[in-house]
């Protein structure tokens, strides 16, 4: 117990935030995407220490199953892993590491100063069957909408990526 | 012989007293670490072993079917063969190419055991003889077996190798493409047992009527679904039919042809435990995990009945390697979403028909019926192009 | 037990990092990937107050989670098909030179 | 029906593999060290070279005629000619090769020396287990190693000794008439004139 934070959070605040910064500043982009994929696991973890089984599990399988060989993928199909041609940094990239930190220093004051320490209340039995109920009687409208909208992704992303020949207006 | 004779049912807990004997020597705070660490040397040490004995199977069986016999020079009848092989792998130099990205090329085998490890936590060998009862178990096995694309896409991208990226390319697509009916023909099983915990899925199927257990492979959504899940789970380990990525013909080794040494055992280590840890799952959600198949067997221990299945499911995987020919990559696609996916989907709906037609005869009729008719149809669709006539030349006679 | 302004610091601080990385990179695909830790750090917040909230067995915050994981998903999809199509037609994702939106 | 051929495929390797261990025969395995498979009658691995009798040097036939060593492709024959003759096998004295070395490590079994030697002296062994520790003295064969006996040869390929033998014998065959007609000729022309000294009678083949 580190000043009041448990060992096992401490570590894997840590190892999100390595990830994050990783992500941030490395130059060659798969490194930059593989950092990202442990950004996520660690999240993962955070899940599961707030006793989301279900939420942590679906962010794995979702975002390390699937967004990040997509954004890999995404890499090599615009020869991003080579030695990058332009410079990686934007040439204003002080006035963005000022916004962020402005950004975290809100974030953080407003967070310190408004929260009473709440006490932790017991850790709720979440079962998997409470959430399949909840998913069909309380959200059923959204869980359709999600549906909906997964499908137009689906067939949006697939037109948008499809090559220039078969779109047929000719250049 | 009943079961629940003393006798018998220690003989089946023989593990599980195991560990609460050895776990009373510690202080009580320090127990449940002390089990879950038993519980974890035991599956690091048992899989393994299995993976051993499987290299010498597989090459035997393979002989066999070949007409000649298997490895029988290294001790009796060739049982040794694995400690030469990997002693062979150990002593092997470990060659990475200069332009190879060394982090990602070291991390990648890592990564591969690591996940593939992960996913034996939930796996339920016996009765109460599981690592981690999770409520999610099944999520969980899902989402691990989802992160072995990436150690796959590490190592092909990482050796800097046309081979190498090719062979990572098809896999990942290949893993990709047969994981939706994978997790598509599971569900069927969690919609029946109402829960996604492997536990509870397993005793949902250990009730018996007359002799014959409840397996959900003796119902048509079952059968339909073991089928999908083994053709799937076969694509996921890239093995056998469909194992494209390493296709030593075309494509050299694919992804691990710049690995050497241990790191090749490894990812050698992590294919065959992939294999086993989905074959055990087919045979929790499918073939009753650890239930007997006859109650008049009953009086066998649990954990014995889940590896007989288990090398049962290994000889079946040999035996699907000795006899069919590699699959093309578009045969391969088509295959996972002109025939796979329109079958899983159609299988959940016969078993939510299943579920709500109630006890008797018509939903067996109503289930094997829809599923043939599909079967037939989709079947045409993908042998529509197959009639291949005598072949014609242009030029010769 | 760790409070819960533990959790809403670190989501704050990758949540900042997703920004920064939006801000300071100039290929297209780094953007995405900021945009999608930030989406995380949000879904971490919404965690954190469902765990600590009053009610959690109303499974608001986690439903809520779960759809914006959904959500983010497709998001991403169709964000990389954008790059990858521009990058098709004008042969880079330096985001300096998408200043035009004809072609 | 879609799987109809998967059955069929996994029906006969279970037929293999459940026979494989009923009847022994369908198993083709030959334990190398253990059982021998006999070479076949044109197998070719290394050459060697054939003598007559059982002295290596006296029934060697090979005349150092050096036509092998230049037509040899990986040129891996060595040839050094000798000073003085012995007499071959119809009693001519021929030239012998002082030393006749193949290296063995870059021979390619073409057979090429063997079709152009006019003397039937070089022919192809079927010896195959020839690996040594030593990588450069133990593969390179001299003239004494490389000498085997026509027996050996008729033991390796019997038909083609047969022919080769029967050629040899023919062409001796030819040379004695040939050397017993010119003896008559001598002894007529030695009787049709009676000259003082009798001609000693020319010794024939030996």
């Amino acid at each position: 117990m580190i000043f009041g934070l448990s060992v096992v959070f401490v570590l894997t605040s840590i190892l999100t935030v390595a990830g994050a910064l990783a992500a941030a500043l490395l130059k060659n982009l798969v490194h930059c995407a593989l950092s990202l994929t442990v950004t996520f696991a660690g999240l993962a973890l955070l899940y599961l220490q707030l006793d989301a089984q279900f939420a942590g599990f679906s962010q794995i399988l979702v975002y390390i199953g699937a967004v990040a060989i997509l954004v890999v993928f995404a890499i090599l199909l615009t020869r991003g892993s080579g030695i990058p041609e332009y410079r990686s940094y934007s040439s204003s990239w002080l006035a963005g590491v000022a916004i962020a930190a402005g950004v975290f220093a809100l974030l953080a004051w407003a967070v310190v100063t408004s929260l009473p320490a709440s006490p932790a209340s017991a850790a709720p039995q979440v079962s998997v069957q409470q959430i399949g109920q909840a998913l069909m009687s309380g959200y059923v409208l959204p869980l359709e909408i999600v549906a909906v909208l997964l499908t137009v992704a689906l067939i949006g992303a697939v037109i948008v990526a499809m090559p220039e020949a078969s779109k047929g207006d000719a250049k | 012989m009943s079961q629940s004779s003393p006798f018998w049912t220690n003989f089946d807990q023989v593990f599980v007293l195991l560990r609460h004997w050895i776990e009373s020597f510690f202080p009580l705070w320090l127990q449940p670490a002390v089990g879950t660490v038993l519980g974890v040397v035991a599956i690091v040490a048992a899989f393994p072993g299995i993976f051993a004995l499987t290299t010498v199977l597989e090459r035997k069986g393979l002989g066999r079917m070949q007409n000649r016999l298997g490895p029988n020079r290294v001790g009796p009848l060739g049982i040794l063969q694995p400690v030469a092989d990997g002693i062979k792998s150990l002593t092997k130099e470990d060659i990475v190419p200069l332009t190879a990205d060394a982090a990602v090329h070291f991390l990648a085998p890592v990564v591969l055991v690591i996940a593939v490890f992960l996913g034996f936590a939930v796996l339920p060998i016996g009765r109460n003889m599981v690592l981690a009862n999770l409520d999610a178990g099944l999520l969980f096995f899902f989402a691990i077996g989802a992160s072995t694309e990436l150690s796959v896409f590490m190592a092909g991208w990482s050796s800097r190798n046309k081979y190498s990226l090719l062979g990572a390319m098809r896999a990942v697509a290949q893993m990709i493409s047969y994981e939706v009916p994978l997790l598509l023909s599971s569900v069927v099983a969690v919609m029946i047992a109402g829960s996604l915990s492997t536990v509870k899925i397993v005793e949902a199927q250990s009730g018996f009527t007359g002799i014959f257990p409840h397996w959900y492979v003796f119902t048509p959504w079952g059968f339909a679904g073991f089928a999908l899940f083994v053709v799937a789970a076969l694509a996921e380990t890239n093995r056998s039919p469909f194992d494209l990525p390493e296709g030593e013909s075309e494509l050299v080794a694919g992804y691990f042809t710049e690995y050497s040494g241990f790191k090749f055992a490894l990812f050698f280590l992590g294919e065959y435990l992939g294999m086993f840890s989905i074959a055990g799952f087919a045979i929790t959600l499918f073939l009753g995990g650890w239930g007997a198949p006859l109650s008049i067997l009953g009086f066998v221990p649990s954990w014995a009945w889940f590896f007989a299945k288990l090398f049962c499911a290994i000889a079946f995987f040999i035996w699907l390697r000795g006899t069919l020919p590699r699959l093309r990559q578009d045969q391969l696609m088509n295959f996972a979403w002109k025939f796979m996916l329109p079958m899983s989907l159609l299988n959940l709906l016969v078993a939510g028909a299943w579920r709500f037609l109630g006890e008797g005869w018509s939903r067996w009729v109503f289930g094997s019926a829809v599923l043939l008719l599909a079967y037939g149809l989709l079947g045409r669709v993908l042998m529509r192009h197959q009639h291949l006539g005598a072949r014609s030349y242009r030029y010769a006679d | 037990m760790t409070p819960l302004a533990a959790f809403l610091i670190v989501a704050a601080l990758v949540f900042a990092i997703g920004l920064a990385i939006s801000l300071t990179r100039r290929n297209a695909i780094l953007v995405l990937i900021g945009i999608e830790l930030m989406l995380n750090a949000a879904n971490l917040n919404l965690i954190a107050f469902w765990r600590f909230g009053p009610h959690p067995e109303a499974l608001t915050g986690m439903m809520f989670a779960i759809f914006s994981i959904a959500v983010a998903a497709a998001e991403a999809a169709v964000g990389l098909g954008l790059a990858i199509a521009y990058h098709r037609s004008k042969k880079t994702t330096d985001l300096d030179a998408m200043t035009r939106m004809k072609g | 029906m879609l799987g109809e051929g998967i059955l069929k495929g996994l029906g006969e390797t279970a037929k293999n593999f459940a026979g494989s261990f009923v009847s022994k025969e369908r198993l083709t395995t030959v334990q190398y060290p253990e059982e021998r498979v006999a070479p076949i009658e044109n197998t070719r691995d290394f050459p060697f070279l054939v003598y007559d009798g059982d002295d290596k040097l006296a029934g060697l036939r090979c005349v150092a005629c050096q036509i092998c060593e230049k037509e040899c492709p990986p040129k891996c024959i060595y040839i050094v000619k000798s000073t003085d003759k012995k007499p071959d096998f119809v009693g001519k004295p021929q030239i012998y090769p002082a030393r006749f070395d193949i290296d063995i490590s870059v021979c390619m079994s073409c057979q090429i020396c063997v079709e152009v030697c006019p003397f039937e002296a070089i022919k192809m062994d079927t010896e195959f287990e020839l690996s040594t520790t030593d990588r450069f003295g133990g593969l390179l064969f001299d003239r004494d190693h490389l000498a085997k006996s026509n027996e050996h040869y008729h033991r390796i390929h019997p038909t083609e000794a047969a022919e080769v033998d029967a050629r040899l014998a023919e062409e001796k065959a030819k040379v004695e008439a040939k050397a017993k007609a010119a003896a008559e000729a001598a002894a007529a022309k030695a009787a049709a004139t009676p000259v003082a000294k009798p001609a000693p009678v020319k010794e024939s083949g030996a």
